[in-house]
């Protein structure tokens, strides 16, 4: 499938999505209640295929805190991103799709782990690395007077 | 009866595949050929690291005691560790010029990571990597180095 | 940590725990694995992790892009210089800096070197997880010679920082192509040895043919890459799919199996090697001439934008997702590192195994710790 | 009074005193009788009790030394390597100073042991080992008890160790240590039927028990070549079920360093640590001086039929280099295989035992009765 493809494909899975042409891929911003949905649509449709989530990170946007998900189907070989935001600092809340890749189980825990967005519904969330007694070390604000040295 | 044949065939390869495996360390035990254990220390001698071997960061020194860093700081900014501190000062040339040069080049070995950015960005090529890599020291006190010889001076020529 | 465990020895179920881990001989570094056990049999492992979490990206948020290398280097320490290579292409990606031919030629034989001694450290420490402890011996005896290349090359041995944006450090060492020659044909000398300790070995094939079974769904959905993905026959290799450096210029096999499990994963990383030699073979006696770096900014700044980049390293798809606000810091980091990917698939083909098999399986998705917690 | 002793016995020596390097009977009688002279026939067996003791505490120590010595440096040739070269000339005197290190260091005390039995299973597995080396015919009349079942008193006591290895691993409180001595256990419990079994093929072709006896009757040729086909594959399977009874590689399964740290003796530390370490190599040693023995035809020369000279020229070589040489090469086959071959697993290990060697030994040995039958033996 190719990029104009792609949007088609997308927009008729949801045609109130905000669909970008990034710099190497589509991209789609989504609102964080339509996330959980789209993502399963865009696993199981046949057309889409995007089986393998080969990156999923989490991003702090200054105001909001977002998570970014790069999809690859392996049989048709095309990428998507896919973005999400919630504006919620303090209790930053997103819907889970460990059950539809394995390997976000452990994704969404360092995401957590790191930026303390919340994942509704995963399995297993814990911090990855850290101790419950850190802060959240990758969104702009944290402090960390000891650790960090700023010339 | 096949079951039997495959039984007996089953045992005689296992143990070729076995013996194969013998055979190639016993080799090794009749002829090692290379012995690739290194006396260390009794080597010392003849050790000879590799030219670009990145032992430590040293200021090369002529036999007049002079050195090629100007003082710029750029290899101050360009270490990602704060490895390096460049402490200058100011001083009045013959001809009543103003001029920096530097005081102290301080380089820290516990915290280098041996990126040679440093080196390689150092616009008057004042820094080299020495080929000594045994760094250990009983106080970590000792590991702060100050890179300039003490009354060394600018080379002649280098800006 | 906190977790309240509360008979030590056993529970109503009759299974106990023991930590494997953070100090064990198999786990290869400071994992812990908390495995709860039947008797033998494996019931359910949990990795905890982040012992050596150093907080890379936090840290790349404050640096400028050359200087991420030396933090790249130490993220994966076996194949350190793709590592190196991934922030490399990305930042030229961004810049849309055209490459010199010599440069991606000598990238790409330094990689395939790199990959070659991670699997041959993998085949050494492999054969040590499943006791033989010569394997071991012989494998880091052939890995030493590549270190040497390297360190007459770069000045480092695993630590190479070699890449840069826009080239190399240092152009390569006058005795390079000798050496790599050399190596090539000692090591095909060797590589049938190896096969005769460990791949031929009836007691090796038994203990790892039909263990730790992956299906194919579970490589893809998990995210497994590399050999361990390939051994399941997910074709997942970025050389091939997203040919990067001089991989389109070259000619070499995906090494793809069906089955699996252990002892394909194991197959996949020595057929490798041999893909690796052919590689280097192609290319090493043709570096085109020329400069062995691109003149760059003495402040590299990329413009505002999101970029992905992904390269193969020995452990699967290492990639590079980078946010740029246009400052000469990027804005956020993130590594997609292969061995965190393939650490969640642990668990899952683990189960009902005996703990000897645990050690074999570990061992043979071939964990670097310091690649995980970053 | 040991001097008279001493004066006593050189002047009653019957023959030179040198030939007890080919008899070593003559030193023996000739030290009995010296005593017997002047003591009460109770303190000559005392006196005597106390010599041999000593000899062989000495004996033990010294080969268990050299026998950690000769696996560092074996596997070091095997893996391109130097081994220990630092202390003393090639290292030799690396054990000594590794004994010394372990002599000095400190008992850990471990809580929730049950400290009784943690302490004693060291001593379980030495005294064992002790008392196996008891029965070893080393040279013509180097042996300190001749049973008339010898084989069987060595297959009893050896597997013995057992107890000591799982009370070890029992008493560490520790799960590491636990599961070692369960794999132990069942490997031994298991091993001792093949290893008895390549024994029993022996004593048929033998007819005897007693170990001088066995090693007398190999003076025309030594079983293995006697006894061909079924001999050699009994030689085999003794190996590899001596080595599982050890607990050596490629059967370290109670160890099984890359599994359980260091199994059994995981909490271990000190001299006790280095009992286990050592009881392993006397182990190792007996069973390889077991396999010289019954199949390598002991401390007798290498003897071709009829061919005098030849005979004469190996006659010429003493019995004990002839015993050590055929306990070391056996040895040497030991280390080779344990440093080429990846450990087993555990299943895998019972099913070898079970599957494969108990089976073949079964039908070695009828085939060994029916070749002594038949007399097909040379």
């Amino acid at each position: 499938m190719n990029k104009v493809e792609l949007v088609e494909f997308v927009k008729s899975i949801d045609k109130d999505l905000e669909i970008k042409e990034g710099k190497q891929y589509t991209e789609v911003t989504v609102p964080s209640s339509k996330l959980y949905s789209l993502a399963k649509q865009l696993r199981e449709r046949e057309e889409g295929k995007f089986d393998f989530l080969f990156c999923l990170s989490g991003v702090d946007y200054g105001q909001d805190l977002g998570v970014v998900y790069h999809l690859r189907s392996t049989i048709y070989n095309h990428v998507i991103v896919l973005k999400t935001r919630t504006s919620d600092r303090e209790h930053p809340q997103l819907d889970s799709v460990a059950d539809i890749w394995m390997t976000a189980d452990f994704h969404e825990r360092e995401v957590y782990d790191l930026l303390g967005i919340k994942f509704t519904n995963h399995p297993d969330l814990r911090r990855l690395f850290l101790d419950n007694s850190w802060g959240f070390p990758l969104r702009k604000d944290y402090v960390d007077d000891i650790n960090i040295v700023t010339k | 009866m096949r079951s039997i044949i495959e039984y007996i065939k089953e045992v005689v390869f296992g143990v070729l595949s076995l013996l194969k495996g013998m055979k190639v360390t016993a080799g090794y035990f009749f002829s090692p050929g290379k012995i690739v254990t290194q006396k260390y220390p009794n080597n010392r001698k003849d050790l000879v690291m590799f030219e670009r071997f990145k032992g430590e960061v040293v200021m090369p020194h002529n036999e007049k005691n002079e050195h090629k860093c100007t003082g710029c700081g750029i290899c101050e900014i360009n270490c990602p560790n704060g490895t390096i501190e460049v402490i200058s000062k100011t001083i009045v040339t013959e001809d009543g010029k103003k001029k920096r040069i530097i005081d102290k080049h301080i380089y820290r070995l516990g915290m280098c990571t041996f990126c040679a950015l440093c080196v390689k960005t150092c616009p008057s090529n004042a820094l080299a990597f020495s080929q000594k890599f045994e760094h250990a020291v009983f106080n970590r006190a000792q590991l702060i180095k100050q890179l300039n010889k003490p009354g060394s001076q600018l080379m002649k020529g280098v800006e | 940590m906190e977790e309240q465990v509360k008979n030590p020895i056993v529970d109503e179920q009759e299974e106990y725990f023991i930590n494997m881990g953070p100090q064990h001989p198999s786990t290869h570094g400071v994992l812990r694995l908390v495995v709860s056990l039947k008797g033998e049999i494996v019931k359910n492992v949990e990795p905890h992790i982040g012992y050596i979490h150093r907080g890379i990206e936090k840290m790349c948020e404050s640096i400028t892009y050359p200087q991420i290398i030396h933090l790249t280097d130490r993220m994966d320490y076996l194949s350190a210089h793709m590592n190196n290579e991934v922030v490399c292409l990305a930042v030229e990606k961004a810049l849309e800096v055209e490459i010199p031919d010599r440069i991606k030629v000598i990238r790409t034989i330094m990689s395939e070197l790199s990959r070659i001694q991670s699997h041959q450290l993998f085949w050494a420490s492999y054969g040590m997880d499943m006791g033989g402890q010569t394997c071991f011996f012989y494998g880091l005896r052939d890995r030493e010679m590549i270190l040497d290349i390297f360190e007459e090359t770069t000045g480092g041995r695993m630590i190479v920082s070699y890449n840069c944006p826009g080239g190399l450090m240092y152009d390569i060492h006058p005795n390079f192509q000798k050496r790599v020659k050399d190596f090539i044909k000692y090591f095909r000398k060797v590589l049938p040895e190896y096969d005769a300790i460990l791949t031929g070995n009836v007691i090796f094939r038994e203990r790892s043919l039909g263990i730790g079974t992956l299906s194919l769904e579970d490589a893809i959905s998990f995210g497994v890459t590399g050999p361990s993905g390939r051994a399941s026959g997910f074709s997942c290799d970025v050389r091939k799919h997203e040919p990067y450096s001089a991989y389109d210029r070259v000619k070499f096999n995906e090494v793809l199996y069906t089955e699996g499990d252990t002892y394909h994963r194991y197959l996949a990383r020595v057929e490798e090697m041999r893909e690796s030699m052919n590689i280097i073979d192609q290319l090493i006696d043709n570096i085109p001439e020329g400069p062995y770096a691109v003149k760059m900014k003495p402040v590299i700044k990329v413009p505002e934008g999101e970029y992905f980049q992904r390269v193969e390293t020995a452990r699967g798809e290492l990639g590079m997702f980078l946010i740029s606000d246009g400052n000469k810091n990027p804005y956020r980091v993130k590594f997609r590192s292969p061995n965190f990917s393939n650490l969640g698939v642990l668990n899952q083909i683990t189960k009902d195994f005996k703990i000897a098999d645990l050690v074999a399986i570990a061992g043979s998705l071939d964990f670097v710790i310091p690649d995980i917690d970053r | 009074m040991l001097l008279d002793i001493a004066a006593n016995s050189i002047s009653s020596l019957k023959e030179p005193w040198w030939k007890f390097i080919y008899d070593f009977s003559v030193l023996t009688e000739a030290i009995d009788k010296s005593l017997k002279g002047s003591m009460s026939p109770f303190w000559v067996t005392v006196t005597e009790m106390v010599i041999i003791g000593i000899v062989f505490l000495l004996f033990y120590a010294v080969i268990g030394l050299f026998l950690v010595y000769a696996e560092r440096k074996v596997c070091a040739f095997i893996q391109n390597r130097l081994g220990p070269n630092r202390i003393g000339p090639y290292g030799i005197f690396q054990t000594i100073a590794d004994l010394v290190k372990l002599l000095f260091k400190e008992l850990i005390p471990i809580k929730n042991a049950d400290n009784f039995l943690f302490n004693l299973a060291p001593y379980i597995v030495i005294i064992v080992n002790f008392m196996t080396i008891a029965a070893i015919p080393f040279g013509a009349g180097m042996l300190a008890i001749d049973f008339n079942i010898g084989i069987f008193y060595i297959m009893a006591v050896s597997s013995m160790s057992v107890v000591g290895v799982l009370l070890a691993g029992w008493s560490s409180n520790s799960k590491y240590s636990l599961i070692g001595a369960m794999r132990s256990g069942a490997q031994i419990v298991s091993y001792e039927l093949s290893v008895g079994l390549a024994l029993v093929t022996i004593v048929i072709l033998a007819g005897s028990m007693q170990l001088s006896v066995i090693v007398e009757s190999q003076r025309d040729g030594w079983f293995i070549f006697k006894g061909h086909i079924s001999a050699v594959i009994a030689f085999v399977i003794y190996l590899i079920a001596g080595t599982a009874e050890t607990n050596r590689g490629p059967f370290d399964l109670a160890e099984a360093e890359s599994e359980l740290t260091a199994g059994y003796h995981t909490e271990y530390s000190g001299i006790r640590f280095a009992f286990f370490y050592l009881a392993e190599y006397i182990n190792m040693f007996v069973i390889a001086s077991i396999a010289a023995t019954l199949f390598l035809g002991g401390w007798m020369p290498f003897h071709v039929g009829n061919w005098e000279g030849f005979n004469r020229i190996m006659d010429f070589i003493p019995p004990i280099v002839w015993y050590f040489g055929k306990t070391f090469f056996v040895i040497w086959i030991m280390m080779l295989y344990k440093w080429t071959f990846p450990r087993l697993r555990i299943d895998q290990l019972l099913t070898l035992e079970w599957k494969y060697l108990l089976p073949i030994n079964l039908v070695n040995v009828l085939i060994m009765a029916l070749l002594v039958l038949m007399g097909w033996h040379f």
